[in-house]
């Protein structure tokens, strides 16, 4: 792009993120919001760009086996930072800082939210100031996980250094404000509100940010976040607008800014609950004990893929951000498991296949009964103009075949807010089913799908902690996954992969719907936008420049 | 104070066939109808007459104090000061009231505004028409508040109506009406909602004001003792319309419209003789939808002719400076004029 | 005592007290009374009319009600018939209730504006008698006729009559149980000069034809005198003066009878000029705060010492006349002339 | 009407004492124990110090004596620390927001200023539209401006507000480009500029919250005035010769002021309460966002401060308008 | 008396209520207004059948959604119209009308029982608070707590809190039903309450109360024969007032995200849900929009003309 000059001189940049920010300490909350607001602050030693590739970021080259930085036997990883990055503050940035990260996040007293980043990781040592070495406890061939991507970035030990174990909830101002190596540093954060950055100047880049200062506002809802950057141009730049397809058309009308899609791993599903969520079991049982009534049988949950329409529900809901998977992990393209199709709509095959399994309609009410017990199901989601178009179409898809489903959808930052005490969240999982999108980080799923583990599966034991929403457990699921855990060499590794994702999607863990693109929007004025789906969105805040003037 | 024939005084308010229509959902009040009367600098004229008659809006179409719409004053003069104030702009006649005609109402303890303090009520028309500074106007207020009787005028000047009782404040009224030193004061019904001992209290207030202040007064009441007591001329009103006029002394001597006679007759006193049976004036008054063709009292008279059903009597002369509308002569016993 | 020899006491009244409390202060402590009714006796004979009179505020309403026992009676005993009203027990209270009835001032207030005439006279006999509704029917339609309405309109809404004929309803009302005896609170105050004769007519024909009791309560000296056969004048929740109606209204004893009598207006403008008036300054005091000694010795012209500091006890100074006065007790054998030449 | 108000001060203890129960009781029925409504990522030391703190496990009444000191000692002598550099309040613990893990007391003042900047002005400015239009609709009652105004504040009356901030936001911030759509929280009022823009900022919450404002305050001033032109001293008034405007912004205004008066005070909590719709529909992130986002993040501590505080102010707001009633009132100084 | 005389004085009070009703234009137009509104939502879906929630099979709903109201067609010969959808449909294929008459049916409902609940709670209080002094001070202290509780967060914790019972003890949406009607008429009493206490201790004052205590009447029937009756205007009008409150705070409930589930179409949740399409599709906001802003103006100016029929000085007149 060529765009070249001192630092901060285009001035302010603003970003509007319809879920507001509630800490800047990403280990302390899992909410996308608060992991990428902190990206453009903390950086990890390496993450991916827009293609899925690793690109080091605080250090000199990514480690592979091939250049030595990773042992023969898949267990050490050795990083070696680049030599002069300093904090904000000022201080030299030091292996120490790293390895106090590490420490940080895996303090058993901490509450961490991205422990599973550093799981199997046994010792972080640092011989010099530059070098960090990673010791796994079993052989690691995807050693990526600490210190990379967006979720796993660099705090400071001088910082922190009181904030560790039980006293990092405590520390507010720490969380609230943590000091970087990352383009900008925070002026004033108000939770669930705005921050305010400047640059920071010291970062390791000459001329870089282009921005003086960052508004970062948080709240509202899709639509007025894209409103604000396409149609009145407010904003510089929206996050994630999922909007029906009519919509974004109408404001790019606007003129204002521009949207952008990407492809990345992100699916639209349908997470089958596999433990029973009845109310009556109270609030430590409930969604813990197995199985659910009846979404364990291969004929419901096959019945209720077989029932749904994807083009209509890509047509309706994404257009052109979407296309329609039968897989848990659509991308990148080695991992794309072809066995399956569900292109077609089957709602008589679905009935007849419910038919057969014995699961009729015994009192003539149009619902299906499970041992005397209707089929109906509560189907919840986070409030979202799409989403609930899905959940009107499949329920009317699903009582067709004679299941009736109860519509529920809660506010956005109840659903995926992560806390623990809501009972709302869709870690919770107090529903039968519930429909949202993931994806994961880099290029390598294992640890995506490790999200089927069935130690994964949050409960009360766990703090409600854990990937595994709809509690799949599988006895073969998990040692394919110990295997894959165990393999080099990328086709032998896509191979299993796609194994693991067939396995969990024929065995009921979810019905995936849409292969989603993921749609932000930037303002026309807005130079350097790269949309990356596999790390922070705001990866490369610090390339981006106003255009023009 | 009635006295012998009076010297032949211009009026200073002078009413000509006035007529009020009230426009209401259920058609048109005729509540005033054709009324003429005058009255003379330094005179007392009473109004009497029962309850809807028409007292009030008469007094009220004078100076404009009807609230248009409904009313609708359809007609006639009303002369004061060479004015015909029924015609003038709304600049004179504001001035006219509180400045030339002083307006006493019957409910003293409404017609005060609650909120603010007597001595602010009393000084805003002599601020608002002689002009007067802060403290002139303050001066003048004391001076009128103990012109009505009121002890220790200075300090009550701070207090608030509720803070008086109905007697005070009737007297305050009255000095809100005096403060301008009006030609006309206009007194409708001021003691009726007043005990007696009260009432004896302000009639004999007005006796001296009067004396003292020489102004024309027009007194409306319905009690017909305190019209003997206080009044030079009397007017009775009936159905909207004036049915007799005549000085006081006259008027109870000489009744000439059968209501007159009926109104004295049913009238209990404290003193003299006792009736046995009270006399009764049967029936109702009359409903005033249009303007009435016929005797609006013929439904209650004793005295009914066929011509009653007819026409509506004019006022006629019935003696010195005495008229009456009833063809009935009491004189001759039979039709007047006839 | 020539009255009390023929008649019957019918309601007696003693020592009556109707204090109503006043709160306030901090807390809303009761921190003082208005003492609307204070120690008042009379009797009421069988077939007379006792006439109340006094300024607005003085209490009349007060007494009314209290012997009705509408309201709780501080102290004292209310007997009517020989039974006490002021301390009977609920169930009882509701069957004396047929004996004793009342008028109200304001025909307008009184009648439920959201019930039919007919209705209005028939709750009493629904309440207390057990009549099929033609009965009903016809006692209504009776009543309405005594009092001269025309019974077609029993189906109307008190809004559609005049002040007098809403009076007329009222006292239908009153009827229609028969009682003996009925407290008229200013039953004719609101009402046009012209109509109140009317009424006034009414109830003497009533009183004739039914041998009614009436306590008749008005500020009207002029139609108390024309009602009443004996008078009593009340002052500041006290009664001064009781008298027959004549012996009243030609030689009152008390300084605030004559007062009041003076201040009456004469519709004869040559005996107004005449007459000499007594003119009372100031104003009734407060019933919360009455002044020490006599009440009314704020305002008395013939006011002594001693009437600032001692109560004058009420008693009945000739036969049959009863005063409560310093002056009286002074000078006993002329306080009966002296006003006379006040008159 | 000294011992009035001081009264009324004192019966307003046990009158928030006893709401601050039901508050409290209210969110204590909320499912489960309050305690698993804590993150579980709180450590359990941490815990264990806030269920101290709350006197969890110990009988309810020990429970809510343990928060009414949180909450009237520790967090006012927070506040005297913060004014004066004391240090009283040291090593106790706060009321600590479960969701941003930071005082519930610093957010909320953090939330303050900008609740007032937007409900605040935009009640002040509903009050001052709102009141001649009540006025002239009552002098002129049935008048086309009567009727129009009757329209058009049952309008507003009736249009909820997630409606009407859109429309606004799509006529004049997306079609006309006037006004911004998003309020920015950041922006420091020090200069003309600035001003200008806040004012600029402000306009369309504004304008939205001023007309719901605004028919309710004229239709009570309306009616105010209505009762009170047919008074007699109204006629007294004019008898005395006073211009119409004299009567009618002096009479008749200051009697008809009394009740709206009262109606305004009381409305004046509802200020500090936010206007939650307003507040999403324009990003203001006020009080009443606060709010929301605390109930649905069951945000225990903050909800039951919030909803604390506005107690507080309705209760005090309420004591004003009586006190204001008899001020206004020479009839009703209470003693 | 004669059956002559039955049939010219048979004037039953309502009658001139009506009489006085209709001469206030602006509360007929508002009676008719309502009425048609009422009759649309719950007389319409059984004329026009349409579902408001079936979504038709996937080839004709492609074809299907999205359609404009006919009246476009006026103006816009390429808008894509259809009589088998007169006011369109959504996005899903549904059809607008029968989702506005659906919608209107739980909007009214919930307005009307509402409305009632709190009347009756406000009746309840006012009466007994005004008419027996010893419940006057707790029942007044008890009405100035629930004005002082701050009622949205309470209303939403409580929808948080009730919920899940609710729907278990009467199914989902009726338990929604419950707990939002339930809600509203719970804390929007107190000003009737307040009003009708005032209301009741002037007309104990009454000279006619006084009356119907001389005769004997016990408490029970001098309540409801003389007081009830007296205080209806406020009621009404407070009830009038109540349906339009009780619509608006559904919408901001459902706004909010506590009210009824997604597919059950309210008024409120029509509009909301439109809003974002609102320069493509205006009809869809605007006619939920048009139809809470009429019925509540209808009722608004049917409250008036009720208040001053039932008001006998002004329908004396
Ligand atoms: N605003 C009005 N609308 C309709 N009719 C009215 C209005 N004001 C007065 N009237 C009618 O005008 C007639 C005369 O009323 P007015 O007040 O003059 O009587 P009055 O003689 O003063 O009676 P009172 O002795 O009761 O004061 C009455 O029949 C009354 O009904
Ligand atoms: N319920 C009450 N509570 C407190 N004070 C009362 C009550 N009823 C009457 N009073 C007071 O008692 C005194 C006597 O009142 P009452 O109504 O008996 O007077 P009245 O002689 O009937 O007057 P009026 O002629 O005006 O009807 C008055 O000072 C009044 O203020
Ligand atoms: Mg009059
Ligand atoms: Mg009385
Ligand atoms: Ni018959």
């Amino acid at each position: 792009d060529g765009h070249e000059g001192e630092r901060g001189r285009d001035g302010n940049v603003s970003i509007i993120y319809w879920q507001a920010p509630s800490i800047l300490n990403p280990f302390l909350s899992g909410g996308t919001k608060d992991v990428e607001s902190a990206s453009m602050i903390i950086e990890p030693l390496a993450r991916y760009n827009e293609k899925g590739e690793l690109v080091p970021w605080l250090v000199e080259e990514i480690p592979t086996v091939d250049n030595g930085g990773v042992s023969e036997d898949l267990t050490q990883i050795t990083w070696k930072i680049t030599p002069g990055i300093k904090w904000s503050d000022g201080t030299d940035f030091t292996s120490a800082d790293v390895k106090f990260t590490a420490e940080y996040c895996m303090d058993p007293e901490g509450g961490c939210g991205q422990v599973t980043k550093f799981e199997g990781v046994t010792n972080v040592e640092t011989p010099d100031a530059t070098t960090v070495v990673v010791t796994f406890d079993k052989p690691t061939p995807n050693p990526y996980g600490p210190f990379v991507g967006g979720e796993s970035p660099i705090i400071q030990a001088a910082q922190f250094a009181d904030c560790t174990g039980a006293r990092a909830p405590e520390c507010t101002e720490e969380n609230f404000n943590p000091i970087g190596t990352g383009p900008f540093k925070v002026v004033e954060f108000k939770p669930n509100d705005v921050i305010t950055m400047e640059a920071n100047e010291n970062f390791r880049h000459e001329g870089k940010p282009a921005f003086a200062s960052v508004t970062f506002k948080g709240g509202g809802d899709a639509t007025a976040a894209g409103r604000a950057v396409m149609e009145t141009g407010e904003f510089d730049y929206a996050w994630n607008l999922q909007l029906a397809p009519d919509v974004i058309a109408q404001m790019e009308q606007g003129g204002k800014g521009t949207p952008v899609a990407g492809f990345g791993p992100l699916v639209e599903r349908i997470m089958l609950n596999q433990t029973n969520p009845d109310p009556a079991l109270g609030p430590d049982e409930r969604s813990v004990i197995r199985p659910h009534p009846f979404l364990g049988e291969p004929a419901v949950y096959k019945a209720m893929s077989m029932a749904i329409d994807r083009p209509l529900l890509v047509e309706v809901g994404y257009g052109q951000a979407g296309k329609v998977t039968c897989n848990w992990v659509p991308a990148p393209e080695a991992f794309n498991s072809t066995s399956m199709t569900c292109d077609t709509q089957d709602i008589a095959g679905a009935n007849a296949l419910l038919d057969e399994a014995g699961f009729t309609d015994t009192d003539g009410d149009g619902i299906r009964e499970v041992n005397g017990v209707p089929m109906k199901i509560l189907y919840q989601t986070s409030t979202n103009a799409v989403r609930q178009d899905f959940q009107a179409l499949i329920k009317q898809w699903w009582s067709e075949i004679g299941i009736e489903a109860e519509l529920r959808n809660l506010s956005a930052s109840v659903f995926f807010g992560g806390d623990p005490g809501s009972p709302d969240t869709f870690q919770k999982f107090y529903a039968d089913v519930e429909m949202y999108a993931n994806t994961f980080n880099g290029t390598d799923p294992q640890s995506y799908l490790a999200n089927g583990l069935c130690d994964k599966a949050p409960s009360p034991a766990s703090q409600w902690q854990g990937e595994n929403i709809s509690r799949f457990c599988m006895e073969e699921y998990d040692a394919l996954h110990a295997e894959l855990t165990q393999t080099a060499g990328l086709e032998a590794r896509a191979e299993i992969g796609k194994k693991l994702n067939d396995m969990y999607v024929q065995n009921g863990g979810m019905i995936p719907l849409v292969h989603r693109g993921r749609l932000s929007a930037h303002a026309n004025s807005l130079g350097g936008v790269i949309l990356n789906v596999w790390d922070s969105e705001l990866w490369n805040v610090a390339d981006w420049y106003r255009i023009g003037e | 104070m009635p006295d012998g024939p009076a010297p032949v005084q211009e009026p200073v308010l002078d009413v000509q066939g006035l007529q009020t229509v009230f426009k209401t959902r259920g058609g048109e009040v005729h509540a005033v109808n054709d009324v003429t009367f005058h009255v003379k600098p330094g005179e007392l004229l009473g109004v009497v007459g029962e309850s809807g008659s028409g007292k009030s809006v008469t007094m009220m179409s004078l100076i404009g104090l009807l609230p248009s719409p409904p009313a609708d004053v359809r007609g006639g003069t009303v002369m004061f000061e060479g004015n015909d104030l029924l015609k003038t702009d709304t600049e004179t006649l504001r001035k006219v009231r509180g400045g030339r005609i002083g307006f006493v109402f019957q409910d003293p303890m409404t017609s005060l505004n609650p909120v603010f303090n007597v001595g602010f009520q009393i000084m805003e028309p002599l601020r608002k028409h002689m002009g007067m500074s802060k403290s002139a106007a303050r001066a003048r207020a004391i001076e009128l508040l103990e012109l009505v009787g009121i002890p220790d005028a200075a300090r009550r000047l701070k207090d608030y109506p509720h803070q008086f009782s109905g007697g005070m404040r009737q007297r305050v009224m009255i000095a809100i009406a005096l403060a301008c030193d009006p030609k006309v004061l206009i007194a409708d019904e001021p003691t009726t909602a007043l005990d007696v001992t009260i009432q004896a209290q302000i009639l004999e207030l007005v006796k001296d004001l009067r004396e003292k202040l020489g102004m024309a007064i027009i007194w409306i009441t319905h009690d017909l003792g305190v019209i003997a007591g206080i009044a030079d001329r009397v007017m009775v009103m009936y159905g909207g319309q004036v049915v007799e006029q005549a000085p006081v002394r006259e008027l109870f001597g000489n009744p000439q419209h059968p209501y007159t006679r009926a109104l004295l007759e049913t009238i209990p006193t404290v003193r003299g003789a006792r009736p046995d049976k009270l006399n009764v004036i049967q029936g109702q008054p009359p409903i005033l939808g249009a303007v009435p063709t016929a005797c609006p009292f013929r439904d209650r008279c004793a005295f009914r002719f066929d011509r009653c059903d007819r026409e509506n009597p004019k006022r006629l002369p019935a003696g010195p400076d005495h008229d009456a509308a009833c063809f009935y002569d009491f004189q001759t016993g039979g039709p007047r004029g006839a | 005592m020539a009255l009390d020899e023929q008649k019957q006491p019918l309601v007696r009244v003693e020592n009556l007290k109707m204090h109503f409390p006043i709160f306030g202060g901090l807390m809303r402590r009761r921190v003082g009374e208005v003492k609307a009714v204070d120690g008042i006796s009379f009797d009421v004979f069988e077939g007379e009319t006792l006439g109340l009179v006094g300024e607005s505020g003085c209490g009349k309403s007060t007494v009314g009600r209290s012997v009705l026992r509408l309201y709780e009676v501080t102290d004292g005993t209310v007997t009517i018939g020989g039974r006490d009203i002021a301390h009977a027990p609920p169930e009882e209270l509701r069957q004396m209730r047929t004996q004793m009835q009342m008028i109200f001032q304001d025909p307008q207030a009184s009648l439920n504006p959201r019930m039919t005439v007919g209705d209005i006279i028939a709750e009493p006999l629904l309440e207390h008698r057990k009549m099929s509704s033609r009965e009903l029917d016809d006692a209504v339609g009776g009543l309405m006729d005594r009092v001269g309405l025309n019974r077609n309109f029993a189906k109307r809404y008190p809004h559609e009559f005049s002040g007098g004929q809403r009076q007329r309803i009222g006292i239908a009302r009153a009827l229609a149980l028969s009682p003996k005896f009925i407290v008229c609170d200013e039953p004719i105050a609101a009402l046009d000069v012209s109509i109140q004769a009317q009424v006034v007519n009414l109830l003497e024909e009533l009183q004739e034809t039914m041998g009614l009791t009436y306590l008749f309560i008005s500020h009207d000296l002029s139609m108390v005198r024309h009602i009443a056969d004996r008078v009593a004048v009340m002052y500041l929740g006290r009664i001064v003066e009781i008298a027959p109606r004549d012996d009243l209204y030609d030689r009152p004893l008390h300084p605030y009878t004559q007062a009041l009598l003076s201040a009456v207006p004469e519709p004869d403008p040559s005996r107004e000029s005449t007459t000499e008036r007594v003119i009372l300054t100031g104003d009734v005091p407060s019933p919360s705060n009455p002044p020490q000694g006599c009440n009314f010795c704020t305002r008395c012209p013939q006011v002594i010492d001693i009437c600032r500091q001692i109560e004058p006890e009420f008693q009945e100074v000739t036969p049959g006349r009863f005063a409560a006065c310093h002056l009286l007790d002074q000078k006993p054998e002329s306080a009966a002339k002296a006003p006379s030449e006040a008159t | 009407m000294f011992t009035f108000t001081i009264r009324r001060l004192i019966l307003a203890v046990p009158t928030l004492l006893f709401i601050s129960l039901v508050i409290f009781m209210l969110l204590q029925l909320a499912p489960g124990d309050p305690m698993a409504q804590v993150p579980l990522t709180v450590p359990p030391a941490v815990k264990e110090q806030m269920r101290q703190a709350l006197g969890l496990g110990e009988p309810i009444h020990v429970q809510y004596l343990k928060w009414l000191r949180q909450f009237f000692w520790i967090e006012p002598l927070n506040l005297m620390d913060i004014w004066f550099g004391t240090t009283f309040a040291e090593g106790e613990l706060r009321v600590i927001s479960w969701q941003t893990r930071s005082p519930v007391m610093d957010i909320v003042a953090q939330r303050i200023p900008q609740t007032l900047w937007v409900v605040g002005v935009a009640y002040l400015v509903g009050i001052l539209i709102a009141l001649p239009i009540g006025i002239i609709s009552a002098y002129k009652q049935y008048s086309w401006f009567d009727n129009a105004g009757t329209l058009v504040t049952m309008i507003g009356f009736s249009v909820p507000p997630f409606f009407s901030g859109v429309l606004v936001i799509v006529i004049f911030s997306v079609g006309l480009g006037w006004f911004p759509s998003i309020y920015d929280t950041t922006l420091v009022v020090d200069d003309w500029a600035s001003l200008k823009k806040q004012i600029n900022q402000m306009f369309l919450p504004v304008m939205v919250l001023a007309l719901q404002i605004t028919s309710q305050i004229s239709r009570f001033m309306r009616a105010s005035m209505l009762d009170n032109l047919n008074q007699d001293y109204v006629r007294t008034a004019r008898a005395k010769g006073i211009r119409e405007r004299g009567v009618v912004l002096v009479h008749v205004l200051r009697n008809s002021m009394i009740p709206v008066v009262t109606v305004i005070a009381l409305g004046i909590p509802s200020i500090f309460g936010g206007a939650i719709i307003t507040e999403q529909v324009f990003k203001v992130n006020g009080i009443g966002q606060l709010l929301i986002t605390a109930i649905q993040a069951n945000d225990l501590p903050m909800v039951q401060t919030l909803t604390f505080i506005f107690a507080v102010l309705i209760v005090l707001f309420n004591l004003i308008a009586d006190v204001l009633y008899g001020v206004l009132d020479p009839r009703i100084r209470y003693d | 008396m004669t059956d002559v005389t039955h049939a010219e004085s048979a004037r039953n009070q309502w009658w001139d209520v009506w009489d006085q009703f209709k001469t206030h234009t602006g509360a007929m137009v508002g009676l008719v207004v309502f009425v048609f509104i009422v009759l649309g939502v719950y007389i319409g879906p059984l004329i026009w059948t349409a579902s408001p929630t079936d979504i038709p099979p996937v080839v004709e709903m492609i074809k299907t959604r999205d359609a404009r109201p006919i009246y476009t067609a006026l103006w816009d010969s390429g808008a894509r119209v259809s009589w088998a959808n007169p006011l369109g449909t959504d996005n899903l294929a549904r059809d607008n009308l029968a989702r506005l008459m659906y919608g209107g049916r739980v909007s009214i409902a919930v307005g009307l029982t509402a409305m009632i609940l709190s009347i009756l709670i406000g009746t309840l209080v006012g009466v007994l608070a005004g008419y027996f002094k010893k419940l006057d001070r707790p029942l007044m202290i008890a009405t100035d707590l629930f004005l002082a509780l701050p009622l949205l967060p309470l209303i939403l914790v409580a929808s948080l809190l009730f919920r899940e019972p609710l729907s278990a003890a009467f199914g989902v949406e009726g338990g929604i039903f419950v707990l939002i009607v339930v809600l509203i008429g719970v804390t929007s009493w107190m000003q009737t309450a307040r009003i009708v206490r005032g209301d009741v201790l002037g007309l104990k004052e009454r000279e006619f109360v006084l009356a119907a205590r001389s005769i004997g009447t016990p408490n029970r029937r001098m309540v409801t024969r003389h007081i009830l009756p007296n205080v209806l205007s406020p009621i009404m009008v407070s009830a009038t007032l109540g349906i339009a409150t009780a619509i608006i705070t559904e919408s901001a409930l459902s706004f909010l995200g506590f009210g009824f589930p997604p597919d059950f179409p309210t008024w409120g949740r029509l509009l909301n849900d439109s809003v974002d399409r609102m320069v493509s599709y205006p009809e869809r906001v605007v006619w939920p929009g048009t139809l809470i802003s009429l019925t509540v103006l209808a009722v608004n100016y049917m409250g008036d003309g009720l208040r001053d029929a039932l008001d006998p000085r002004i329908r004396g007149r």
